[in-house]
Parts: C-alpha cells; structure tokens; sequence
C-alpha cells in the first residue's frame, strides 16, 4: 500500500487536532486534542521513517510518547487546579487575562 | 561529519550534567529536608549549582566538539555564549525568586481555602520552584547547542514545562496565576504539537534527525520542496511561540502578568536567550541554503512583530502586560539578527540577548518592589510619583527603560546598533527602517513612563517601594551596573564575543 | 591742530557722548546737556578747520580717505571701515554739525523743563554721530550703518515721550517705514556686490562702466526705494507727518534740515549710477514731481503748525530729488537747496517751537492769531525764513529753488516743460499754505483763550533763531555767488556739456515763478486775512480740503493695502501653525495609539482564540511559503 | 595637553563634586557650578588663544579606541567653526548660571541636581561640536537629550512635562532616521574597507546617488528637527516657553546649533552631490522659515514663544547661508550661530527678568517699564535691536553677509529673504512698545530694576554684542579658511562678479 497514504491520515489527523483545539471548550478534550497531534506527527514519523529507510524516526516517536507523558502529568495538574479553584474546565471561562 | 568512537566528553558536558544534578538533589532535599532548613538549603544549592555550571563553562569556553554526545549536541563558542548567558541571567533570577514573598505556601491548595490560609500562618513556603527552576535552566541550556531534532524537541520541553507550572505559583492573584498558566501550558503544546509536526516532515525530507544530515539534503537540493517548507513552515511555528513573535505572541502578555514577577523575569530573559540560541543556530546552519524560501517571510514577521508590539505597548496600563508588549517588540528586532544570516548578525544577537536579558530581569526586579497591603502594584497609573518616593529606585527603572529604548550610553543602544547593521549589511534595509520607526514609538511609551514616575506628583494610596531583601537588590543594582557598562565599555563583551561567535558544524 | 585721522574726532567726539550719557545715568543730569554740546561743538569746529584745509588744497585732491581698519573681509567681499571726506561730504558735515550745535543749544532751554533731558541730549549726539558716519562713510555699507544709526536715532526721539500711546506707535511707523526703505539699500548692495564686486563709492564709481544698463538700473531703482524711506518721499511718505511727535528740536534737526535730506544725499553720491541708468534718473524725478506736489497739497490743509511744516517739509525735498533726478546740473542745485532749506526750515521749527513754548504747547493754528506782538523776535526770525522758503529774492530760496525750476524747464522736451510746470506750480501751493500759516498764527487778532499768555522765549533759544535767520537771508547768495558751490561740487561730477535748450531765458522763469508766489500769497491774504477764521476747523469744506486733511489718505491707504492684510496673514499663519502643522504631529501621536488601542483588542483572553491565531499563522506560513517558491 | 578632553572631563567632575553634596548646600552647588563653568570657559579661551587659524584641517585631535569591533574611537578634533561654536557654548552657560541665579529653586527636584543637569549638558556640547567621530557624534547628539529633557521637565513652568515630552520625542525621532543612515555609512565603510566612522574616510566613500539621497535625508532631517527649521519646528515653541529663561538660552543658543553645525559639518562632508541635488529644496525650506518665523513672532502673545519663534526665522537665515554655497554665506551662517546665541541668550535673560518680577509672560501684561525700570528695558531693546539685526551690532554682519553671499548664486531667495529685515523690525518693535513704551500698566508700578548680579551676567553679551558689530574681525579670520575649504571641497567657487551680464 502506498505509504503516501500515511502521511495523508497523518496531516488528517493533525488537522482534526487543531481544529478541535480551537473549538473544543473543555480544558481535558483540549488537550487530548494536542495529544492526537502530537500522535500524528509521530504517525508521520514512522511512516517517513519507513520511506527513508532507517529507524531514526521511530526512535523519535518513542521520545515523543515520553515527552507527551510527561506533558500529560503536567497538564493534568494544571488543569485540576484550575478546576479546583474555579469548578470548571471550560477554557472559556479562563479569560481574565485580557488587552 | 562522522561518527568516531560512541564515548561522551563528560567535561564538556558538565555545565548541563552539574545543573540536572543539583535540580534532583533539589527533589531530594524536598523530600528529606526540614520544613525550616528547606529554604535556604534550596537556595544555596541552586546558587551553587548554577555558579559551578558557569565555571564549568568557563573552563570549556574554548573548547569545540561536535561529538560531545554523539553528535546530537555540539560545543562551540556561541554555545558556549548561549550557557554562559542562560546562567548569569539565571542566577540574577534566583535571587528574585529567592524572595518567596512572591510565591504561594501550597501550590495544590485551593485559593482562598482554609488550608492554604493554614499552610500561609503556619509560615511555610514553597520551595519546589528552585528544583523547577534548575530543571528549565537544564533544557535551555541544551536547546541552543541541539544538533539533532530529538534532542530539539526533548530541549524544548525540559525548558517548558516547569516554566508550566512555575507561572502557575503566585501567591497573589491565584486565579490569574493558574489561568496564565493554563494559558501558557495548553498554547505551548499546541505549538510543541506544530513543532513536532514540522521536524517529522523535515525528517522526511531529509531522512535525517540530525542538523547536518538536513543542510546537506537540503545543499543537495533533491527531495520534495513542499514537505522540506512545510518542515521548516511547522518548526518555526514552535521556535516563533517561544520567543514570542506575532502571530504566535498571545500567551506572552497573559502570562507575563499572571505569573509570579520572578518567575516573569526567568522566562522573559532566559527562555528568548535558549529560544533564540536554538533558532539561530537552526537557521545558520540547517537552513541556510533554503534562506531564499524563509528569509522573505521572517523578514515579513519581524517587521510585524516589531510594530505590532511598539504599538500595543502604547496602549498598556499594566506595567508587566507592558513590558511583556516590549519583550515583544524586542523579540522582531533579534529576529532581524537572525535574518541577517552572517557573522555580524549572529555577534550582534548574542550580545543584545545578553543585555536584553539583564536588563529584562532589571526591570522586573524592580517591578517587585513597588507594593501595597494586597502585594505588588503593576498599576501604572499608581507608579506615579515614584521618582518622588524613592527616587533610587525610580531612576534605576527609568535607566532599563532607557536601555529598552536604545538611547545611547545603555547596554540596549549598542545591541540595536549591532543587530540593525548587521541586517542592513545581511541586505535587508527594510527592517532597519521598520525597527526605527518602531523604536521611535517604543520611545513614546517608555518615556510615558519615565513622566509618570518623574514629572507626575504622587497620589497617596498606599503605593510604597518596599526595602528590597539582600538579594534583590543585589539583582537589581548588578543588572543596572551591567546594562550602563555593556553601553559605555561593551568592548571587552564584544571582543570575545567576535572571537567566539563561529557555529561549528 | 587736526591731522587727517581727526576724521574720527568727527564721529568720535558725538559718539563718545552719547555712550557716555547713556551710562552715566542719573549722576550727570546736572551738566550732562552741557557736555553734549560742547561735543556736538567741538565736532563742527573739527569741520571747519577740515573745510578750510581742504579749501586750501587743489580741487583734485581736495577728497581724503581714512581707513580705519578692515570691517569685514570674506573671500571676495571686503569692506573696510573707512571714512571719505569730500566735497559733497564737507557741506553736510558743515550742516550737521553746524544746525546740531544750535539745536543742542536751543533745546538747552527748550528741554529745561524735562526730567529727561540728559536721554534727550544723548539722543541728540548720538544722532549726529550716526549722521556723520552717513556722509563720511566711504562705501554702501558704511553708509548703511550710518543710514540705520540715524533710523534709530529718530525713532528714540520721536519716542522721546513715548508714555503717549500716539506718540509710540509714530515712532515705530517711522522705524517701519525706513526699515521698508533700508530693504532697498540693502537690496542695492548685494545686487552692486553681485554685478561689479564691490560696495565702495570709488569702486562702484570706477566699474559702473562696465556695468550692464540693466544691472544699474536695478540698483538705482533700489537706492530710490531707500531714499523714498529715509525722506519721506512717495510712497512711503506716511511716517512724516506723525514723527512731529518728536520734541520740536528734533522736528527741526532731524525732521527738517538733516536727516530727512539724506535720501537726496544717497542719490547725489550714486551720480555715477544714475548718470548711466536714465530709466532710474527719470524715476527720481517722478517720485521728486509727486511728492513735492503731495506735500504742497496736504500743507493747505493742516491746522496743526508743526504738521504744516512737516508736510512743507516733504514737498521742500521733492524739490531736491527732482533737481537731482535733473543730472548734473541738478545735482549741485538740490544740494543748495538742500542747504538753504537746511536753513530756514529748521529755523521755522525752531520758531514754531518757541511759539508753542509760548503758548503753553499749542499746536493748533486756529487757536493762535496775533503772535507778532508778544513774540516780536520770533515773528522776525519766522518770518525771515517765510521769505526764504518763498523763494523771495535776495532771501536764499530765490537762488535755490528758481535754480531747480530751470533746471526743470531746461532739462528739455515734453518732460522739462511738465516737470518745470509742476515745480513752478509747487512753488505758488508753496507760497499759498506758507502765507497760511504766517498770517494764522503772527497775523490777524488773537483767537487763543483768555489763560494763554504769550511771552517771549529766552535767550538760548532765541540765539540759534536768530543765527540761523541770517543764514536764510544770506545762504543763497553766498552758494550761488560765482556759481560758488556749482564750482566747489563740480570736480564730483561727470559734467556733461548738455545742450542748453532755453525754451525761455532764466529771467522769464524767475517772474513767473514770482508770479505764482504772488498769487499764492495774495489767495492766502484774502481766505485768511481778509475774512474771520474761526478757530474750530470749519467742517463744510471741499473735499480736496477733506482729503488734504486726511493726508491725501495715505494712511487709509497703507492700512487696506499693507496692515489689515498683513494681520489677517498673521492670523491666518498662526492658526495653520496651531492646527495644520503642529495638528499634524499631534494627530501622528493619537493615530499611534488609536492602532494601539485597536490592536490590542485581538487580546481577547480567550485560550481558544489565541490558538486561533496560532492556527492562522501557521496556514498562512504555509501558503506564503507556497507563494514563495511557486 | 589634551583640551578637549579636558574641556569635556571639567564639567562632569563638577558635576560629581556637587552631587557629593548634602541637598542642603544649595548655594554652595551654585557656586560650585558657576566657578566649574568660568574654569572651562578660561580654558577653553587658552585654548582657542593656541588654534592655529589659516590650517583648515582638524586642531587639537585626540583619538582612542572605544569599541574595536565597530570601529569606534573617541576621537574628537576641531575646525575653526567647531571652535567658534564651543567658545560660544562655555562662555554662555556660565553667564545662564549667574544670570539665573535663583531659577534652580523651585523645581521637582533639589538645587543641586538642576546645576548637575546643567553640567552634564555642557560636557555634552563640548562632545557634540569636537566628536571627529560619527558615531560618538550621534552618541552626544542623543545622550544630550538626557538632561534638558530633566531641565524643562523638572524646572520648567506651565505645561512643562508636555513640552518635555514633545521635544524629546521630536528629537529621538530626529536621531533614530539618522541613526538609520550611520549604520548605512557604517555597512557601506565596511564594504569599502574597515569599519571605520572616522569622518574623513567616510567623506571619501564612494556610494551611490540614491543610497547617497536617503542617507543625507536621515542626517538632514534629524538636524533640520534640531535646527529647527520649518515644518519641523513646533517643538521648539512648547519647549522654550516651559523651560527656564536659563533652560531656554542653553536650548536655543546652543543646543539647536548643533543641527546647523550638523549640517555643514556631516550633510556637506558625508554627501557632497546628494547636497547639490537638495540645496534647491532646502533654500526654499530656509525662505519659508525666515519669513514664517516672522510672521507668527508678529503674531506671538507670549513673550518667550514670540523670541523662539524669531529664532526658527534666524534659523532660516543660517541654513540660507549654509546651502548658498558661497564663502560669504559660509562664513555668515557660521558668525551667525554665534551671533545669534548671544542676541537670544540677552533677548530670554532679560525677558525672564521681566517675567519673574511681572510673574506673566503674556507681553500685554506689561507696559511703559521703561520708566520703571529703564535699565533691564534697555537691555531688551538693546537685544531686541540686535535680534533686527541692527548696523553696528554683532548680528547685522552676519546676516548681511548671509544676504550677500546667497544673492550671488540665488537672487530670488535673497530679495524674498530681504523682507524678513522688515518683518523683523515689526516682531521687535511691537513687544518693544506694548512692553516697555506707553503708560505704565498696573501691576506693573512697582517692579524693581536688574540687580547687580544681573547686571554682571547681561553686560558681557551686551559688549560681545556691540563689540563683533564694529570689529568681527577676531571670528571672522577663525571662521573664514575652513569656510572656503568646505565650499571648495564641494567644488564649488564663489560667482565672479557678472557686471550684470554684460
């Protein structure tokens, strides 16, 4: 199967991504927004990594999981805290920070 | 380039080795130390960290490696500029951040809630930010000397997420703190995410992670243009976030204000140094022969940029959003350097980051010291009079000001001269006339300022400049001592940042 | 006893007492007036032992230059300070010195009664010393200095009480109006340093030859323009009349025999330029024809004595700068006018003068009548110069004006026979407002009021009266005797042997200019001698007496054309300077933080938005780069 | 011995020595200020009493590397005009101190800083006319800024920190465009050579003509905006009626000289054809602003407005002269500067005296002072005189020669130039009577007249001014050679006499 294809459901996926970054309210679907972009980059990854033929791009996927990781740790407590404080995860409703 | 021996030259890499030390034994000293010691242990430790981190670099200051880490880091002067500058600016914000006034007892506690009102009577404070802050320090200090994607995109996120939580502990205006910080950690992986994204593509241009393998793809001049610009289109949206270049500017203001003034300070100065370090290098040596295809648009973005900031900044009435609007403006200028793409324009950037950075760090230094009964005053209509009150304090802002404004005899005058004729000599005039015309409207505001705290008589409520700590003063006096030398006698800066500044490949 | 470096002694000795008066303050009120004096004396004894040296010598080296040192000196621009006494230089020195003299004399008493006096005398000196510096200068530029000095010398005097309101704004009008005329001075100078190199007398002198018809026209015209300031000729007249605010002294110094003769004086020594600029000679006689009449006519009409001599005084000079509008011919003719006039007008101030003093400062004809009685001397002395300035032989008018009259005639063609007439004309309005104003105020009953009572005037101010009645009886003759200063002035002078055109012999013209005097005279007796006058202007009267007495409405004029317009420009610049321009940068400033304002408000706080904008740079990145490399 | 340097270090150890001073040794920081400033000027005398007249080229150089890697020196050295200029400067400022003795009180801030200000600036002048060196130059130029912005802001009266502002901005805006064309210079040395800003070599660059225009418009407007010359000059108004009668001479004396100086000294030098293709242009400019200046002086209410706005007309006569491109004109604009920082300095002393002791600027408020106080009102008349360019007075040569010099190549704009002599007459005459003449106003009975430190502070410019009238001779001799060099270095040679082309 071409491998084009990959890249294609990639760039899809990336773009489902940041749309429902921009659209989405609530703080968790957000960010697993960003998380399915950052899946597709690593989709892109390893299909790039097929196509050249060497292993350095699933290599980087691996890091990438990690680094999303601990990305998840981190958001997560931001976003607990913030719900705790506020008792809600809408991003909307973080808006006092303006002009 | 090619793969020797799989060994790593611990020497060269113990600034970066010494500072993630000292960030675990900080974890360490969280969990075993006493609540009482906890403090100043923290303290000492990060000092003493970051100080043995810049020795260490001063002892390689001379050294080039590209094999240091197998490759995928390299050791070279600006390199070594780059950590040099990240830890001095660093450990001028230590100091700020050593005045826990500035920071909430429980970071977990709900504002407002009965236990942090406990947690604050019972006079505990938070220490965690020291190991944070080591932890950030650790990834801007290998984002600019990366030479392979990986270790790019492992850098940025070292240095983001701490920065995350960091913004998030401000003891005052806890809502706003946990917004910027929301804010700041959702912007940052959406951008990570581009970022991401971009170097998959480049990856798949080149079929190499590595800085090199892409410049000689792209030298080679085969492969497919589209995914090679999508590549670099993506990466430059991750690099333009961090420092804060229109489009990507947003969060900078929010987060600027949110978070604590000392932790304002730390991203403010140290993350451009890291950020920009990271882009120059990148655009220097990877994407130097593509220059036709970026140039064009980073030329478009700085002008915008630096407009764009000079602009909004006239229209701030918060001192932080202020400054955060400035930093902006300042962000297009050093990006003038970086399109400047030859030796001067890497000089010039290096040693305006320098002084930028302290001055940044100056000012937000001082931005701490004028409170009331509720904490920090950023109010700027509430700083009038303060050359009145205090005048010391008043005319050292009013000389980082003058540094941001670039009038001459100020560390700012000379990093705008060097970074606007190297442009000019880089062949793009365009930006020189936008960067003066946005200086002259930066001068508006900073002037603005400068009437506020001088020729405006003092209102009384209740705004005083507090007796800064030991530390902070020392902060603010060194920052100010530096940024009038590096404008009478930046010689000595210049001379070795000349003999320095080469990226080795 | 005087070298030739005594030519500073000249200019010195004045100056010196000026400066002197000026500084000394208060301290030497007591004797200060005596000290001016006694300078402004030494000065004319300087003179007269200049003249009589230089009489001693040949004609063709009767002129001496001084240098005094180099003034300005840049590249090709040099002009040294240095004095030129000659022939025609001696006479005004004479002139300066000698009426100055009197006048410090008689103002000695006249001014007695000022707490000002030792202003007043500084004043004085410092006049003389600028007007010297006129007449000695030996290059435009000096002269220009000289020509200033005594600018400003008049102005102070004219303003000499200026806590009268009226009295300031006439000095200023008289500053403003020469300042029009030194415009043209200057004018003339660059163009004359322009054309031919250099500003002095002998340079321009020797290279007008060379000169292209145009470029001395030029400046002829232009140093017309500067005489028509300093002399209160057409168009710029105005001042004149106002400037009889001064102290009468003044009038009669200043206003009458020295200063305001100046502008002929600038064209009798720019004879080479007008020698070889007929367009510009021509205009000269115009300015010279209008004015005279100008002056004549407003004379009718003035009540106010002092006003009436001005006016006389103005049409006395047309005389001069029409004969030396006349060529060379005309040349020593208007300064023996010039000379004469000198004479018996500032003896007529002088008693004008004493008659106010008598009179408690009454100006005002209508109100006098009858004089003659209380005033005997005075009455003698006027009237001495009332024959003079008639034109009555052997008084000194006769020689001088009837000299111009044929010359008038002589200088041939339509112009002659026109000018002639206008002069001849002039000559019987002359005689007409002058028998006016002798028979208003010595003739005829009193009109004045019951708590006047004339008296005559001291001694001091009497002597220079008198002395100077002498000298308008016998001045004339003494010029004119064997063609005596024709001959002294002729050596200056390109004399061209034109041709005599007597359209009718001398002895003709002389009658009938005696003719027109007569009948002026005999108009005057029978309006004013024969029938009451009431001592109220009348208000029923022709409108030519209605416009004489407006002056010929020049100063309306010069209000349209000149003041409102000048104003409403002011105006106009200083709000385009509010709005337009310093608008301009104001409104700079606010479109700044307008975009400011505007701009920020893409900060909506909103996380979404911002990634938003994310978003959209991203794409837009890409699709630039598209663009890029497509 | 080094002078300049020394020149520039005196003021600034000064400067130091008062600010060791307790806030409460006020007087002492006067004295301390007035004798600091008679040091330089006494020094600076000697030293003009060793400038060797007829040598066109620099005197008294000094050069030290400042930032190698740019190729910066601090390198200073005078010509005949920087000298006049600096003579000017330091022989003023201490009379501005004697002169306004007391206008340091008052202020935002203490006595002490006022004198420390006032210092700094003139170790700046003194930098600004003997930098050799572009960029110290432009470094001067700008840090000048500094302390008059304080002085007005902080001293001055009325709407003082608007105009503070509004001069600052002006200026900075002014410096930045030519800050845009010296990093040109600097690129295009580089291409050509070294990095250099040494003066001489960059006259000798080679740079094309439309580079050359752009980078003689950076310079030429930021010295224009100085100078300042219309429609560049609305700043100057504010800044002179809220600043200090003192603030004001130093601002219009001497500071807005160092655009005129600018011009001869970097336009003319840097980009000889870019001037030839301008002059035209800038010979308009200079008409508009003699007679502009005029017209709204005439038109001015407040006395102070009224003598800044005479000087954007004076101004107008200088540039005139500058771009006559005749030695005459040269050497006018240059007796010019000089001149005219000595007519204004008495015209804005004197005016002060009035204002302080009237407590108004607005001239109908006064009246017939010359009774009351015949001493300072002669002063203004004999000021005012010099200001219409009196014969016999200082200002009269210059002007005339500017005149002279610009009929020889631009009749037209001389004879339109001429008419400002009249309206100059009218700007003077007209406070001169409302002011000093008619009837004594109330309010204004008992005013006192000039003391005796006034007195000594107004007597010296009154002589410098009557003396240079009779015999500018001593300046004359200074300015001319470096005059005629300029214009021969732009190839241009003074108009023969034309005989009126015959």
């Amino acid at each position: 199967m071409n491998s084009a294809n990959y890249l294609y459901l990639s760039a899809l996926l990336f773009t489902l991504g940041a749309v429902g970054v921009v659209v989405r309210r609530n703080a968790i679907v957000v960010f697993m927004c960003i998380e399915l972009m950052l899946n597709a980059a690593n989709l892109s990854f390893v299909t790039f990594s097929r196509i050249n033929g060497n292993l350095d791009g699933q290599v980087v996927a691996f890091f990438t999981m990690v680094v999303a990781a601990c990305e998840v740790v981190i958001g997560l407590a931001i976003i607990v805290t913030i719900y705790r404080s506020r008792r809600s995860a809408s991003v909307d409703d973080a808006s006092l920070l303006k002009r | 380039m090619t793969f020797t021996a799989p060994v790593l030259s611990y020497q060269l890499l113990s600034p970066i080795l010494i500072v993630l030390g000292g960030a675990l034994i900080g974890v360490l000293v969280e969990a075993f130390v006493s609540r009482k010691l906890r403090p100043i242990a923290q303290l000492s430790l990060t000092i003493g960290t970051l100080l043995l981190a810049l020795f260490q670099v001063f002892t390689i200051r001379n050294s080039q490696s590209t094999t240091a880490a197998m490759g995928s880091v390299v050791i070279d002067g600006p390199a070594v500029l780059m950590q040099a500058s990240i830890l001095v600016i660093s450990i001028l914000a230590a100091f700020l951040i050593a005045d826990t006034e500035n920071f909430v007892p429980v970071a977990a506690a709900v504002p407002g809630s009965e236990d942090e009102r406990r947690a604050i009577q019972s006079g505990q404070t938070l220490t965690e930010v020291f190991p944070l802050t080591l932890f950030a320090v650790s990834g801007m200090m290998i984002f600019p000397i990366a030479t392979d994607l990986i270790t790019l995109f492992v850098a940025l996120e070292m240095l983001s997420l701490p920065l995350y939580l960091m913004a998030g502990l401000s003891r005052r205006r806890r809502l706003l703190s946990q917004e910027s910080a929301l804010k700041y950690f959702l912007l940052g992986a959406f951008s990570s995410a581009f970022f991401l994204f971009g170097a998959a593509y480049l990856y798949g241009y080149s079929g190499s992670v590595s800085f090199e393998g892409i410049r000689i793809a792209i030298a080679g001049g085969s492969g497919n243009d589209i995914i090679l610009l999508i590549g670099i289109a993506f990466l430059s949206v991750g690099l333009l976030f961090k420092v804060g270049a229109v489009p990507f500017h947003a969060w900078s203001p929010d987060v600027y204000q949110g978070a604590p003034t000392p932790v304002t300070a730390f991203m403010a100065a140290a993350t451009k140094v890291a950020a920009f370090g990271a882009m120059l290098r990148i655009f220097y040596t990877a994407f130097a022969n593509a220059q036709w295809q970026w140039r064009p648009l980073l030329i478009v973005i700085s002008i915008i940029t630096m407009l764009f900031g000079s602009l909004v900044a006239i229209a701030q009435r918060d001192v932080k959003r202020m400054l955060a609007y400035s930093s902006i403006a300042h962000a297009g200028f050093l990006l003038a350097g970086v399109i400047a793409l030859n030796k001067a324009g890497l000089e010039g950037s290096i040693f305006y980051l320098f002084a930028y950075g302290v001055a940044t760090v100056g000012a937000f230094g001082v931005v701490t010291l004028v409170r009331d009964s509720t904490g920090e005053v950023t109010d700027l209509n509430r700083w009038a009079g303060l050359g009145k009150r205090s005048p010391w304090v008043a005319t050292i802002f009013a000389g980082f000001l003058l540094a941001f404004a670039g009038i001459p005899l100020t560390s700012g005058f000379i990093g705008k001269f060097a970074i606007f004729s190297a442009a000019y000599e880089g062949g793009s005039k365009s930006i020189v006339i936008a960067g003066v015309l946005s200086s002259a409207i930066a001068a508006f505001f900073y002037i603005r300022v400068i009437v506020l705290m001088f020729f405006t008589d003092p209102q009384e409520d209740g705004t005083s400049v507090v007796i800064p700590s030991i530390l902070t003063r020392a902060t603010v006096v060194i920052c100010f001592v530096v940024t009038i030398a590096l404008g009478v006698f930046p010689s000595p800066l210049l001379d070795s940042i000349k003999t320095l500044a080469i990226f080795i490949r | 006893m005087f070298n030739t470096n005594s030519l500073v002694y000249l200019i010195g000795l004045p100056l010196f007492g000026a400066t002197f008066l000026l500084l000394a303050g208060r301290k030497v009120d007591k004797w200060g007036h005596i000290l001016a004096t006694v300078l402004s004396g030494s000065a004319f004894i300087v003179g007269v032992d200049q003249f009589f040296q230089m009489a001693n010598r040949a004609p063709e080296d009767r002129a001496i230059t001084q240098v005094l040192f180099s003034w300005i000196n840049v590249g090709t621009f040099n002009v040294d300070a240095a004095l030129l006494l000659d022939q025609l230089s001696i006479c005004f020195v004479l002139l300066i010195t000698g009426v100055g003299t009197l006048i410090h004399i008689y103002s000695i008493a006249y001014m007695s009664h000022d707490e000002n006096r030792r202003r007043f005398f500084a004043y004085l000196n410092l006049f003389i010393a600028a007007m010297l510096l006129l007449v000695l200068g030996n290059s435009y530029l000096n002269l220009y200095v000289g020509w200033e000095g005594v600018g400003l010398a008049s102005y102070l005097l004219i303003g000499f009480w200026n806590q009268k309101p009226a009295y300031a704004t006439a000095s200023k009008k008289a500053f403003i109006a020469n300042r029009v005329g030194d415009m043209g001075l200057s004018l003339a100078i660059m163009i004359a340093f322009a054309t031919l190199g250099t500003v002095s007398f002998a340079g321009v002198a020797e290279k007008s030859h060379t000169a292209s018809q145009g470029a001395l026209t030029a400046i002829g015209i232009m140093l017309l323009v500067a005489a028509t300031g300093k002399s209160a000729q057409f168009p710029l007249q105005a001042w004149l009349g106002d400037a009889m605010a001064g102290p009468t002294p003044v009038s009669a110094l200043i206003h009458a025999a020295t200063m305001v003769t100046a502008g002929v004086y600038l064209i009798v020594r720019s004879n080479f330029i007008f020698d070889a600029a007929p367009t510009a000679q021509l205009l000269v006689v115009i300015i010279g024809a209008i004015t005279l009449m100008f002056g004549a006519i407003i004379g009718t009409a003035k009540d106010d004595i002092k006003k009436a001599l001005a006016a006389s005084t103005m049409s006395q000079i047309g005389y001069m700068v029409l004969a030396s509008g006349l060529g060379p011919v005309g040349y020593a003719f208007a300064i023996m006018h010039l000379l004469t006039h000198g004479f018996f007008k500032a003896g007529m101030f002088l008693g004008a003068g004493s008659v106010m003093h008598g009179m408690d400062d009454e100006v005002n004809m209508r109100k006098f009548g009858g004089i003659r009685l209380f005033m005997p001397i005075t009455f003698v002395t006027f009237g001495l110069g009332y024959l003079a300035i008639l034109g009555v032989p052997p008084f000194a008018g006769f020689y001088s004006k009837d000299k111009i009259i044929e010359t008038a005639f002589y200088s041939g063609g339509i112009k002659g026979i026109l000018i002639g007439s206008v002069a001849l004309l002039g000559a019987g309005i002359t005689a007409f407002y002058m028998s006016r104003l002798m028979i208003l105020t010595f003739m005829g009953t009193p009109r004045y009021t019951e708590d006047k009572n004339p008296h005559e005037s001291s001694f001091l101010i009497l002597l220079p009266m008198a002395i100077l009645a002498i000298g308008s009886v016998a001045s004339g003759f003494l010029l004119s005797h064997g063609n005596a200063l024709v001959n002294w002035l002729s050596p200056l002078f390109e004399m061209t042997e034109e041709t005599e055109n007597e359209i009718m012999p001398p002895i003709v013209i002389s009658s009938l200019a005696l003719v027109f005097v007569a009948a002026g005279f005999a108009l005057a007796w029978k309006m004013y001698a024969r029938s009451a006058v009431s001592n109220t202007a009348p208000t029923d009267v022709s409108i030519f007496t209605k416009a004489a007495r407006r002056d010929l409405f020049q100063d309306d004029f010069n209000e349209a054309v000149f003041m409102r317009p000048g104003q409403l420009l002011t105006k106009t610049l200083v709000s385009t300077d509010e709005l337009l321009v310093d608008g301009t940068v104001r409104g700079i400033g606010k479109a700044a933080i307008g975009s400011g304002n505007l701009l920020r408000t893409t900060q909506t706080g909103f996380v979404r938005s911002y990634a938003a904008l994310i978003l959209i740079g991203a794409i837009s990145l890409i699709a630039a780069i598209w663009v890029v490399t497509q | 011995m080094n002078y300049l340097t020394t020149l520039m270090l005196l003021p600034i150890l000064g400067a130091v020595l008062i600010a060791l001073l307790p806030k409460s040794q006020g007087l002492f920081a006067k004295y301390a200020a007035l004798v600091t400033t008679i040091l330089v000027a006494v020094l600076t005398v000697v030293m003009a009493r060793e400038f060797i007249r007829d040598s066109t080229d620099l005197q008294f150089v000094e050069s030290y590397d400042w930032i190698k890697s740019f190729g910066i020196k601090f390198a200073v050295g005078i010509d005949g005009i920087a000298l006049v200029l600096i003579l000017m400067s330091v022989i003023l400022t201490p009379i501005v101190i004697l002169a306004g003795w007391n206008e340091s009180e008052g202020g935002r801030w203490s006595v002490k800083t006022f004198y420390i200000l006032i210092l700094i600036l003139e170790a700046m002048v003194i930098g600004v006319f003997a930098a050799s060196d572009v960029f110290l130059f432009y470094v001067f130029f700008e840090a000048m800024l500094i302390p008059v912005y304080f002085l007005i802001g902080g001293y001055g009266s009325g709407a003082r920190t608007a105009a503070a502002v509004k001069f600052l901005i002006y200026s900075l805006f002014g410096g930045l465009l030519m800050l845009a064309s010296i990093i040109g210079l600097y690129v295009i040395s580089g291409q050509q050579g070294d990095h250099t800003f040494d003066l001489q070599t960059l006259s000798t660059l080679q740079i094309s003509s439309t580079t050359q225009n752009l980078l003689f418009l950076g310079f030429f407007i930021a010295f224009a905006i100085k100078a300042p010359l219309f429609p560049f000059h609305t700043w100057l108004p504010d800044a002179a009626a809220a600043g200090t009668p003192g603030t004001s001479v130093l601002l219009l004396g001497i500071l807005d000289k160092v655009g005129t100086f600018g011009m001869i000294r970097y336009c003319l030098t840097l980009f000889p054809d870019a001037t030839k293709t301008f002059t035209p242009v800038i010979i308009v400019f200079s008409v508009i602003s003699i007679l502009y200046g005029a017209f709204l002086a005439i038109g001015a209410r407040d006395i102070k407005r009224l003598i800044a706005y005479t000087s954007i007309s004076h101004f107008g006569f200088i540039t005139l002269g500058i771009f006559a491109m005749t030695t005459q004109g040269h050497s006018g604009a240059t007796l010019y500067m000089f001149n005219h920082g000595f007519s204004t300095a008495a015209l804005f002393l004197v005016a002060g005296w009035m204002i302080s002791r009237r407590g108004s600027s607005t001239i109908s408020d006064f009246g017939g002072l010359q009774r009351i106080t015949p001493v300072m009102a002669w002063s203004f008349f004999l000021a005012g005189m010099s200001s219409l360019a009196l014969p016999g007075l200082s200002s009269f040569v210059s002007e005339f020669l500017v005149l002279v010099g610009t009929y020889t190549r631009y009749p037209a704009a001389a004879i339109i130039a001429t008419f400002g002599i009249v309206l100059a007459a009218l700007y003077i005459l007209i406070p001169v009577q409302k002011a000093l003449h008619g009837p004594t106003s109330p309010g204004n009975e008992n005013l006192s007249d000039l003391n005796l430190r006034e007195k000594i502070a107004i007597a010296p410019v009154m002589a410098a001014i009557v003396f240079l009238g009779f015999y500018p001779a001593p300046l004359l001799n200074v300015i001319n050679p470096i005059a005629q060099h300029t214009i021969a270095q732009l190839g241009f040679t003074d108009p023969v006499p034309t005989n009126g082309g015959k």
